[in-house]
């Protein structure tokens, strides 16, 4: 470790930022250093003010008081064009790309290589794709429109497009939160690479296996407000959730053994040409099913077909006997089933509407009395589901776009949750969310569990996937590789099966 | 500041645009009043809001329609055949009453035409409407061709024409009236409502929901069919005459007055009282710009400010007050 | 009828009339001071009805009434009523319409009426009841025998001709190919056959496809007519530049100014029109001649019409300007309308 | 990207399919004289379709194109009229002018005010056409009052080639070659794609949309240009109603109408379909009652055509890709 007094002025300093939205405070107080070659990272709850921080680098919030130092020199970003001539690459939290464009040009969008008379030189430009695509372990076609890319590819997308400028600090918000273990440790491997070359990074992530084996220096941020700084050698998992939380968090994964009821989901033979082949399995009462396999396995559009969202070409799927019409998420939810979608901010929420709306539009018609629904009554009803979850927001009047991700995710499961469904599943239900909430979520799915829910679990967390399930479903290029009864996996065997090679776990 | 989209700032700039309006619709009334020789007269108050009736009538299904994001331009059009299949099937001989019936459940269909074709086969509604948009009115030349039929019976065009309430409010305003005020319920207070501000919004995170957006959508566009179908009715007993070109033009009527009353044209944002001022703002104001003898190009050139402040007076507003954006 | 009514119908006449300004007609009576006059065109803004405003103006003048023109700046039968209903609501003495609608126009017009206006229609009529004049710029019968003999006369009496028309519903488009039609049926016209009617809907676009259509589908088409201002400068246009000028004849209905250019080039030897000018002179000294008494409406009435002279009021109520002007090369730049 | 795109290979599909109907009806569809007929009367279609898709691209909408181009039509052709001896590039130039202060000032309220182009829009389409006709007081232009070479124009060919179809073709190469191979012509699909997203990569969005703007104004001013040399006869209603036609040659031509994909030759060939239909139903002679209703339907089966054949080309796509294109 690089003693910090002879080290080189750092690379960019924030000092005492603060921002408030309204009557909401994000960030009050926060100072900062980021020091080349070395990882900073940043940790605090959902709603603790982290990705404001990332915006204001980024030139999209302007702080309303302190400074920003780049290399000593004090600097103003007025909009992300400028951050980005400062050297400064942003990975932000929720990709947004050009779905009509290509992924070559969503990577390279106003610095395409250009050949004669400034035209784009488009060979040159596929070729820079695929080559920054492989930094990362991608194959995807640089050609093909980014519009229908999961959100582990939009995501790595995203990564690829930061990498690709040739910037001397990058931030990175969340990377990880769609990625399974392989590609977060590409990624792992690409950071320490930069670092190497004398980049300094700051990185976000509620996992702390992540931060603790990348960090230098670990920032706590609680409430908007700068808790510690510390190098990462000092510290501990324990310590710094503690600064984070302000108390003790439960256990992850407190699963409690149950005995399974009678099959409430049973699907056969589910196809849908190009994306899955033949998938079957059931879920009984109090059982909790998962499926896991790599980025792209296909598990999510498993899950949507089965729900009625998508189409599909062949099986059937039948809830507590009865056979579900396909492609209706009203029969669907009339028959008992719920799914939190992966995608929070495209499927699963109206970031537009208020809270209260989002949280009463899976049950509009039971909140309505005489037909006539009541802004009163929404409101009950979503104070008491957000109290329920701890989610930190300004009102359930204000629009849900204006929560911090993990508050959205919470939103999220407090809408389908409030369904009381008899099956539920999860798409990636705790990504982004901090620890103290996971296990918060973590038990509750006990505890559904416990009484007699069905649960699906679509997770990329092998972590999760091992502590929660009872039973796991392995995908591998849409087809099922292996089924594993929970307690009895391990990583390998699990890891195994979604590389395609199940060995002799089947 | 970066260009963010004026996303949800939403309810809060709406309701004051609403308030605003309606205050500017006031102010206009009163300035009228006092300046503009004829303009308070009851007679004149009446001929005002049976100018509103077409207008007003068809803005309510459209206001629906543009909220779930998407639009319908052929409305007039729907108007216009009709009213020129009423004159057909009244000089072949049906009674009135089966005629009314007829053109009403006509504009049904042709609605659910536009619907299918948004919704069944995911054709973009603005490229559907204006194909629909000179179809429709193709084919009520087809029907009537170069006739008017004007012949209809006087107890008929006198009751549309009439009044209500102690001769207070044309008849016809009343029956509009209270459409919009059903209208406001089914938009702001109940299931349906919310669903359509979530489809505007976000018609994927709708559907995640359980929400039926292509059938709901459907029979949006059902229902504007219908109305411009009875819209086709008022037109032809008001005005006494079936005609294929009845109503022409009156979409850009109804989508100003939408858009004036503080509609996103994205959909997901907007509230009926806002609409039903944009309305009769636009009537009040030709009306007494009318008597004032002020000719026909200034006429077109106030409307046309009118829809740009519309847009850029809320902006303004929000600008000075500064208000928190949301992130996108 | 869908304004308010009341007040004025139940004392109304019956069918055939509104209120009739009372008793006789005083051809002696004194013109009434301070008329106001106003012009109700189908559109404001048309450079024909630009004409005749001037026409109505000047006659406005000349009784020292006051004049102004409103109305709608497309032209539809609905916003005509709102401004019928407007100028009710001012008092206006005399309101000159050319109807875009004769029906739907109509209870609004007996509501001014029954307000105490006089209701002149000129270029457009309504059904009879709701008027009290009508200024017929040339009877139907004059327009289709000159148009018919100024094509007999450029295709020398034999050939295939077709019709070039407005938009298909156009009433008095569709009186004058009627009897255009008939016309034809004479045995002097026995070599000329009409063997098709397009429709350009008085927009230069479609006027010009209609004429392509029309000389590709019929190769030994001798010439066009059209009865109508736009389709007739449009055609001009068209054929003066094609392969077929010189060839093809046309005439028909148009302003000198839209087609001297080519008369001048040979595109169009001759073509008529009424002067638009002395149409709305004539509709405004009717008005005045009307809301002061001089006259009823009556058939057989005459009365006398500022420079241009004695008119009288024929059956209906019609009162005619009379035949049409022909235009030729020699004649054409003597106009300026 | 250098994908073939399909969206345009199905209005080519109708284009064909058209051409090849009617002149089995009616040969003579194909001879020299109608095939320039044809070319000539697509050009100030196509002028304006090129300018209104650079900006549909953006996820915006120019509905003031008609009455720009009554302004600029009317402008020209006075200029021409009392100044006869103005230089004809000096006359065009003006007309060219006028149309892209128009264009300025639809952009300047549109990225200034952040607030939508279809509002604004509609508002400046009365207040154009408003301003046209104050301008013109009811006088009109007529080709006797305007230079011989300059309605020469009009009709010139090269190589029996029509003039203003050269002219045309080459603002849409230009066009096209600027959307495909400049970054500043890829920004304008990023941002109708994307707005947030541009907003972060740090596209000038405000300045693209602005200067989208300007060229759909100049266009439409050419455009105005054109039709005062192709017509000879001018008055302020010039271009009435060509906004509609516009758009739906955009939209029949494949762009999406919510920005972020589509061409500009795509667009042309809407445009040359859209008056192909014309000529059609004139060459076969088609009930005229029947036409309006005609082109509506056509129009109607031409992008229903084309959503077919996008969706099969897309299904096949899938069907032969292997199951799941990528490995972890
Ligand atoms: N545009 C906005 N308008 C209003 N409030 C906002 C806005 N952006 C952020 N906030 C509020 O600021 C607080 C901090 O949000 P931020 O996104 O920075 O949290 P975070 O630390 O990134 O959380 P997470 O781990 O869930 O991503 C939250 O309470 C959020 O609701
Ligand atoms: N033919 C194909 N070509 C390229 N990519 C494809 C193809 N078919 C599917 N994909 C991609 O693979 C993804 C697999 O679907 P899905 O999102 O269900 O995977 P997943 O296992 O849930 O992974 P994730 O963790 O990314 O959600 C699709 O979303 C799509 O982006
Ligand atoms: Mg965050
Ligand atoms: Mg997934």
């Amino acid at each position: 470790m690089p003693d910090p007094t002879a080290a080189p002025p750092p690379a960019l300093r924030l000092h005492r930022v603060a921002k408030s939205f309204g009557a909401v405070t994000a960030v009050s107080d926060v100072s900062l250093t980021l020091h080349p070659g070395r990882v900073h990272a940043l940790a605090g709850e959902n709603g603790a003010g982290k990705s404001t921080l990332v915006r204001m680098l980024a030139g999209v919030h302007r702080p309303d008081r302190g400074t920003l130092e780049l290399d000593g020199h004090p600097t103003v970003l007025r909009d992300p064009a400028a951050a980005r001539a400062a050297g400064i690459a942003v990975i932000h939290q929720e990709p947004t790309l050009f779905p009509d464009l290509s992924i070559a040009e969503n990577l390279y969008l106003s610095r395409q290589p250009t050949g004669r008379l400034g035209r784009i030189d488009r060979r040159a430009l596929r070729a820079a794709t695929t080559a920054q695509l492989a930094r990362l372990g991608v194959t995807l076609d640089p050609d093909r429109p980014a519009r229908g890319l999961s959100i582990a590819d939009q995501q790595l997308v995203e990564i690829a497009r930061a990498l690709s400028l040739d910037a001397r600090i990058f931030v990175m918000d969340e990377p990880t939160a769609a990625l399974s273990g392989t590609e977060a440790a590409r990624l792992a491997a690409v950071v320490r690479g930069l670092c190497d070359r004398g980049a300094a990074v700051l990185f976000i992530s509620h996992r702390f296996e992540e931060i603790f084996g990348l960090a230098h220096d670990i920032t706590v941020l609680r409430d908007g407000r700068h808790v510690s700084t510390d190098p990462a050698d000092r510290l501990t998992p324990d310590t710094v959730v503690r600064r984070m939380v302000g108390r003790d968090v439960g256990a992850l994964y407190p699963k409690t053994p149950t005995t399974p009821g009678d099959t409430v989901l049973e699907v056969t033979g589910l196809t849908r040409h190009g994306a899955f082949h033949d998938i079957s399995f059931s879920v009984r009462r109090g059982e909790i099913l998962a499926l896991a396999g790599l980025v792209g396995a296909g598990r999510s559009e498993v899950v949507r077909a089965v729900f009625g969202v998508d189409r599909y070409d062949a099986g059937t799927v039948t809830v507590a006997g009865r056979p579900l019409p396909a492609g209706s998420p009203a029969a669907a939810m009339a028959a008992g089933l719920a799914l939190v979608p992966e995608d929070r901010r495209q499927q699963g929420l109206v970031l537009q509407l208020s809270v209260e709306r989002n949280t009463a539009l899976t049950r509009l018609r039971r909140l309505a009395r005489h037909g006539l629904l009541t802004t009163r009554r929404e409101r009950a009803d979503a104070l008491h589901w957000t109290e329920r979850l701890r989610v930190r927001h300004g009102g359930t009047h204000t629009p849900a776009g204006t929560l911090s991700g993990g508050n959205q995710q919470k939103i999220v499961l407090a809408k389908w949750l409030a369904t009381e469904p008899a099956v539920l599943i999860l798409d990636e239900p705790t990504r982004g969310i901090d620890i103290g909430t996971k296990a918060e979520v973590h038990r509750m799915m006990s505890e559904l569990a416990a009484r007699g829910l069905a649960i699906v679990m679509v997770s990329s967390e092998l972590p999760e996937v091992l502590g929660m399930a009872d039973r796991i479903l392995v995908l591998h290029e849409g087809r099922a590789t292996a089924t594993l009864p929970g307690p009895g996996a391990t990583a390998e065997t699990v890891m195994a099966a979604a590389t395609g090679h199940p060995g002799g776990a089947a | 500041m970066p260009a963010e989209p004026p996303s949800g700032r939403g309810a809060a700039v709406l309701r004051r645009w609403d308030s605003a309006l309606i205050a500017t619709l006031l102010l206009v009334t009163l300035a009228a009043a006092l300046a503009v020789d004829g303009f308070a007269t009851g007679r004149n108050a009446q001929f005002l809001l049976l100018d509103a009736v077409a207008i007003g009538l068809v803005a309510l299904p459209v206001t629906l329609i543009v909220v779930t994001g998407e639009i319908d331009l052929s409305v007039a059009s729907t108007l216009g055949l009709c009213s020129a299949v009423m004159g057909q099937l009244w000089v072949s001989g049906w009674p009135l009453e089966l005629v009314v019936l007829t053109a009403v459940a006509l504009g049904a269909l042709l609605g659910a035409v536009n619907g299918l074709f948004v919704t069944g086969f995911g054709l973009p509604a603005l490229a559907v409407t204006i194909g629909t948009l000179a179809a429709y009115r193709g084919l009520a030349f087809v029907v009537l061709g170069d006739r008017a039929v004007a012949d209809f019976p006087r107890a008929w065009t006198d009751a549309v024409g009439g009044t209500a309430l102690a001769g207070a409010v044309p008849a016809a305003m009343l029956v509009t009236a209270v459409a919009a005020a059903g209208c406001a319920v089914l938009l702001h207070a109940t299931p349906l409502g919310r669903s359509l501000f979530a489809i505007g919004n976000n018609a994927e995170a709708a559907r995640f929901s359980g929400i039926a957006v292509a059938r709901t959508k459907f029979w949006l566009f059902v229902s504007c069919g219908a109305v411009s179908g009875l819209a086709g009715v008022f037109w032809t007993l008001r005005y006494a005459s079936a005609r294929a070109d009845n109503g022409q033009g009156l979409e850009l009527a109804v989508v100003a007055a939408v858009l004036l009353g503080g509609v996103s044209i994205f959909g997901g944002r907007g509230t009926l009282a806002g609409v039903c001022a944009g309305v009769l703002l636009l009537v009040t104001l030709r009306n007494a710009l009318q008597l004032a003898d002020v000719p026909a190009d200034t006429l077109d050139i106030v409307t046309g400010s009118l829809l740009i402040l519309s847009v850029l007076a809320p902006r303004a507003l929000t600008a000075l007050r500064r208000t928190p954006t949301t992130r996108t | 009828s869908g304004t308010t009514r009341g007040d004025g119908d139940d004392g109304g006449p019956g069918p055939g009339a509104g209120p009739e300004p009372t008793a006789q007609a005083d051809p002696d009576a004194p013109l009434r001071p301070d008329l106001s006059v106003a012009f109700l065109p189908k559109q404001v803004n048309n450079p024909y009805f630009t004409v005749a405003r001037g026409g109505g103006e000047r006659a406005t003048a000349e009784f020292a009434g006051t004049f102004k023109e409103v109305g709608p700046s497309e032209a539809s039968a609905s916003s005509q009523v709102s401004y019928i209903n407007t100028l009710t609501q001012q008092g206006t003495d005399v309101i000159a319409i050319s109807a875009n609608d004769p029906g739907a126009v109509c209870g609004a017009l007996n509501s001014a009426r029954d307000a105490g206006a006089v209701v002149v229609t000129f270029d457009s009529d309504t059904r009879a009841e709701c008027r009290d004049l009508f200024i017929n710029q040339a009877t139907a019968e004059d327009v289709a025998r000159t148009q018919v003999e100024l094509i007999a006369g450029q295709i020398g009496g034999a050939g295939e001709i077709a019709i070039l028309s407005a938009t298909p519903n156009a009433t008095n488009q569709n009186t004058w190919i009627a009897l255009m039609e008939e016309e034809l049926a004479r045995p002097a016209y026995a070599d000329i056959e009409i063997v098709a009617v397009a429709y350009g809907n008085d927009e230069d676009e479609k006027s010009f496809q209609e004429t392509q259509g029309l000389l590709r589908s019929h190769p030994d088409l001798a010439g066009i007519v059209s009865p109508t201002t736009v389709g007739l400068a449009a055609a001009a246009r068209y054929l003066s530049g094609s392969e077929y000028a010189g060839r093809v004849a046309l005439t028909g209905l148009g302003t000198p100014n839209q087609l001297r250019q080519f008369v001048h080039d040979g595109t169009v030897e001759s073509f008529a029109l009424w002067n638009p000018a002395d149409l709305g002179y004539l509709a405004a000294h009717a008005g005045a001649a009307l809301a002061s008494g001089r006259l009823t409406g009556a058939e057989g009435e005459t009365f006398t019409a500022g420079d241009l002279g004695e008119f009288t009021v024929g059956p209906d109520g019609v009162i005619a300007l009379g035949p049409p002007t022909v235009f030729d090369a020699a004649t054409v730049d003597d106009y300026d309308f | 990207m250098t994908r073939a795109h399909p969206r345009e290979l199905g209005v080519l599909a109708a284009l064909l399919l058209l051409i090849a109907g009617t002149a089995a009806a009616n040969p003579r569809f194909l001879s020299a004289q109608s095939v320039r007929d044809l070319l000539l009367s697509a050009a100030i279609l196509t002028v304006l379709a090129a300018g209104q898709t650079v900006v549909v691209l953006t996820r915006n909408i120019d509905l003031s194109v008609g009455s720009v181009l009554g302004l600029a039509a009317f402008g020209t052709a006075d200029l021409l009229a009392t100044h006869p001896g103005t230089p004809l590039p000096l006359a065009a130039l003006a007309g060219i002018t006028i149309g892209a202060l128009c264009g300025a000032l639809n952009g300047a309220l549109i990225s200034y005010g952040g607030v939508p182009a279809l509002v604004i829009t509609l508002g400046t389409l009365y207040v154009l056409r408003g301003a046209a006709h104050s301008w013109a007081a009811g006088r009109q232009i007529n080709a006797a009052d305007l230079p011989r070479p300059f309605l020469d124009l009009g009709t010139a060919t090269v190589l029996g080639i029509p003039l203003l179809a050269l002219l045309a073709t080459a603002v849409v190469l230009a066009v096209a070659l600027w959307l495909h191979s400049y970054r500043s012509g890829r920004e304008l699909y990023a941002i109708g794609s994307e707005p947030a997203a541009a907003a972060r990569a740090g596209v000038p969005a405000g300045r693209r949309i602005r200067t989208a703007f300007l060229l759909s104004g100049s266009l439409a001013g050419l455009a105005g240009v054109l039709y005062a040399a192709r017509y000879g006869t001018v008055d302020a209603t010039a271009g009435q109603g060509m906004e509609l036609q516009v758009v739906a040659a955009v939209v029949v031509g494949g762009v999406a109408i919510f920005g972020g994909s589509g061409s500009v030759t795509g667009a042309a060939l809407g445009a040359l379909l859209l008056t192909c239909i014309g000529s059609s139903l004139a060459v076969l002679r088609v009930d005229p009652f029947w036409q309006q209703a005609v082109v509506g339907a056509l129009i109607l089966a031409a992008i229903g055509l084309d959503r077919l054949l996008t969706t099969r080309l897309a299904a096949r796509a899938a069907r032969t890709a292997p199951e799941v294109s990528r490995a972890g």
